[in-house]
């Protein structure tokens, strides 16, 4: 069955366009797409993913189960973080790129999420609307997390932290609020809302999708090459780290009782990596640390990682534990 | 025709508040932005982040030669901690009538 | 009801996401949508609306009730910018500025326009295509007049106005050239250029509508800080101004006969302001006034309490007087 | 049957807004669709293509009047700039012009195909996922033997080509890479990608269509008065020649024995001449020639006519020829 | 390398077609735009009017020493009327063998 | 505040890779690209060909004085035969600390 999904997910247009992207780059074909053309299919994505989940909760409610994932999903965001910076500090000796990296590696990525969602809609399962409260969450704790790790173990430089900066980065940065407002609209306005927006929000979902993944894939092959710089520690870390968070987010998920489709969204929520918004705040408060460490790994192999085998492998263990 | 000078500021974009509070904190008050700037240096390690991180801007403002001084304390310090480039040219100024005297 | 409609309109996807772009920018948020998005958004808007517009109109043809409302319309693009201007001399004490403001009020806002329609097609109520002529006459007698009050009032400055570039500013725009272009193709193409094109125009329209206002929340938002400069008396003249022109349009409409979902149209055209085009115009040939003033007072102001309060308000209106 | 034919092309949405593309350069309105627009859609309706035709292709599979077809158009692509070289040579004089307009008229212009695909489904004729291959197989060979005939003919000057970079640059440059891999990318997920990804591709199709028409428009009329300088010779042979190639490529198509849409198809790939890809190969390797030479004829000459008169023109003979 | 005269202006966008007929007269044939350009400067009450207006533009035009004299006097009423910045630099060609002989 | 030469480049966007390979080349690893710059020129018959082609670019580097000559032998031959305009001015660098010594 592992082969089934693995392939299923191969063959699936928006996979595949991501690969195209890759290839374009490798045969040094100069297909673009031009700025800001990505930017606005990534707020397209967020407006209706969030929207959509709002929709959602609206009909659904609040529950223990919805409070019990999100206590899950905060503490996942602000665990991560912690026991990979020592991992890294280990394996690295730079309490900067080690901080800078955790934090990448405890935020998450959206359009994994939203790969991983279109993927459930393909094989007809469902998932609930709070999930992507989860998904708003989890992008924000990191950052901060990570900020408080190399002030308390790097070397002491002439640090003057603006924290209410940091804190704006953190929680008002665009894909944040983007998304948790949509969530709200969305809940406010329930079903009468979703009838009229939905030609928008809904049919074009999948090819905008598609659409940006051929991007992701452009952007993620031009930083392949960094990867000979970052060694094999940090390529090891990158795949392992995510399967290692994804088991982690299978077991609390399964602790929680929450349904095949919510668990596998869980945890590719744990097993995703921020190569935007953490980057950004990271370069912004670390700039010590050496960012095509930190955005290679998360964008050259996280990513694809996940995306390619990570989500039909981490369904794959779901479906086993829950049978 | 006045002297003048040229100051031309290259830095990634997330420094550009910063960088426009230090020329107006210096007495320069008018200046103008081009985005989406695209670079490459040296600085071992770095490397551009195109689209995935915030791009370089391209800052100009003409100002008059005294205020020089002032300006370069005041952008030095964004330049050791955030990188980017800061350079200065002798430039003339075709002043129009509207124009206020600084 | 009146209450009813405002509720009703407040928890539109729309308006809430226009909140939504003013408050990322209160709480400064890095929220954007570059350019040239809003652009292509207004863009399609424009092609949307005058096409729909053309097929209507090739459906009902042109009848008396037609030419009648054109006329009216007309009128009240010359007659508000003159005692707007008068009002305006008296409070500002500057022939300029009141010419540009008077003017930007005699022209049409297309977004509240647009809005106030995907506010009828929500309630269920219909409009005749022949409303979009009206958008499109509308937009440019205003510029004139404004520029003709300037000559006969200012102070005579070294004026050397060159009327065929005004004409062209006024007439040829990009959004009176693409509304009346593509309502002429709507009439030319009828029920089968609608049918190939509609899911086009149709489907996408209250999606792009609400990703414009997400855009126009964020714009307008920026300005408020101008506001502060205006003084009250703009700020109320750009609320008293709207409800009274509203006012008068709604008595025109009254006078001519016009369908309540025509007469909320007439009266919304006549409230609105123009903040592109006429500002644009302004400051190419009235460089004297203070572009602050009369971009702030309609965008700021105008615009945000039409879509709010004012398209559910004039229609409560108008649905005492009709019943 | 002709003018009725012509007639229906004309009354056309996307044929009326290229037209009210063209009305907006000569009336000086400051309308345009400004940059990466056009780019976002010509790279939309390439994927599009290219997806639907791939899976046109998995349904149909491979047959001997397809490997015919393949091989009729490689040839078309390779013959057409040969004896275009030599009349053009003889009429310009000027053997480095002659070769760089041989080239665009050996190769194709994909709007031109996609408009006539789009004319075929609205009179309700179908056409087979294989002349899409034919549409990115057509692109590239011209620009390769345009190089070879300067290399054997024009007076020798320190030419280093360098051939790697010029074949990168035919067979690697987006639109070919892009229209072959969505090709491919169709035909792998066959059936199940088209259920999921048509929303984006099938129903956007036409109104994106419309949009680039009205922009190509724009562009083909701003290059009208480059016409002046190229000379009534150039002019001619930018009509005359697409219906000397549209009537030969209707000869192949008969002999071949497509059907009618197919050889529609066919016919407007052998008439029509590049604008995009084969002046950015000729201006890199050919710098000598003359670029307004190809760009204008190519754009303001053969690419309107093939879409307003050569289209309808050409399915007229072809039922004419068939029935 | 001959010396030559480096003309840069910066305008709101709609003057952008004046200034180029007034660089045309003047006897300067060639140029380059940089669209999209922010700006921000001291005048009383006007502000940059971001979006909803139109955008400054960036003209850059080398020329001959000789012709800065009529280019100053063509451009100066525009940059009375509209507003807008003009400045003059020196600067060194590498010039090309294609090149037009000025 | 240190002398060095600010090298500035016009040319089509095709040139770009090989313009930037010449600057390196010639030893200077560090420069801005800016995009999109619209222009004409007067070379008879060749005229600007917007959207339907390649966009120009605008290249700016900063380097030290001696490397002047080495760089205008490299791009010499690129505008010969693809055209493009290249320029050089004097300018005084702000150096900040994280620097790397050329
Ligand atoms: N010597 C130079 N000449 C031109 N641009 C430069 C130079 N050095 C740095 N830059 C620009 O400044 C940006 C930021 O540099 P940095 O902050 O030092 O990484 C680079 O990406 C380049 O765009
Ligand atoms: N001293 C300056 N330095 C750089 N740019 C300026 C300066 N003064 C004005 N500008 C630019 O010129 C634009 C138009 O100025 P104005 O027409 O005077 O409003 C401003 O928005 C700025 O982009
Ligand atoms: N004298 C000049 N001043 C400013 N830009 C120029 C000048 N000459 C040429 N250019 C720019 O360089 C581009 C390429 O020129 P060329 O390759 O000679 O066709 C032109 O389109 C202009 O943008
Ligand atoms: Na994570
Ligand atoms: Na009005
Ligand atoms: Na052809």
């Amino acid at each position: 069955m592992d082969s089934n999904l693995i392939l299923s997910n191969l063959l699936n247009p928006a996979i595949l366009f991501f690969f195209l992207g890759m290839l374009a780059v490798f045969v040094q074909s100069d297909l673009e797409i031009p700025a800001p053309i990505p930017k606005l299919f990534s707020l397209y994505l967020l407006l209706a993913i969030g929207f959509k989940g709002g929709v959602e909760l609206s009909k659904s409610g609040l529950s223990s189960e919805v409070l019990l994932t999100i206590v899950a999903a905060i503490s996942m965001a602000c665990i991560v973080p912690v026991y990979s910076f020592f991992i890294l500090r280990w394996g690295l000796k730079n309490d900067y790129d080690a901080a800078a990296i955790a934090a990448t590696y405890g935020s998450i990525s959206a359009v994994t999420f939203i790969t991983a969602s279109s993927f459930l809609k393909e094989l007809g399962m469902s998932f609930h609307g709070f999930m992507v409260a989860d998904l708003a969450l989890m992008e924000s704790p990191a950052i901060i997390v990570g900020l408080i790790l190399v002030n308390l173990f790097a070397a002491n430089r002439d640090r003057e932290v603006s924290w209410s900066e940091v804190l704006r980065e953190a929680f008002l940065n665009s894909s944040v609020f983007l998304l948790i407002g949509s969530l709200v609209i969305g809940v406010l306005t329930g079903e009468h809302g979703a009838e009229i927006l939905s030609p928008f929000t809904e049919q074009l979902f999948y090819g905008v999708l598609t659409f940006f993944l051929l991007d992701m894939g452009l952007v993620a092959a031009k930083r392949i090459k960094d990867l000979q710089k970052t060694g094999v520690f940090l390529i090891a870390f990158s795949i392992l780290m995510p399967l290692f968070n994804a088991a982690v987010g299978i077991g609390l998920a399964r602790l929680i009782g929450l349904e095949t489709g919510d668990a596998l969204l869980f945890s590719v929520l744990c097993a995703s990596a921020s190569y935007i918004a953490v980057p950004a705040a990271m370069r912004m408060t670390v700039p010590e640390a050496n960012p095509s460490l930190y955005v290679s790994t998360a964008l050259a192999v996280t990513f694809p990682f996940n995306i390619i085998v990570g989500i039909p492998l981490y369904l794959y263990g779901i479906e086993l534990l829950w049978s | 025709m006045h002297e003048v000078k040229r100051i031309e500021i290259i830095a990634n974009s997330f420094e550009l508040g910063k960088l426009i509070d230090a020329l107006e904190k210096s007495g320069i008050h008018s200046h103008s932005v081009l985005r989406n700037v695209a670079g490459k240096q040296l600085r071992s390690g770095q490397e551009d982040l195109d689209r995935t991180m915030l791009d370089n801007v391209y800052i100009v403002a003409f100002c008059v030669p005294d205020l020089i001084s002032s300006v370069v304390e005041a952008i030095r310090p964004l330049l050791n901690r955030f990188g980017g480039t800061c350079h200065i040219t002798d430039a003339m100024e075709v002043r129009s009538m509207k124009c206020v005297d600084e």
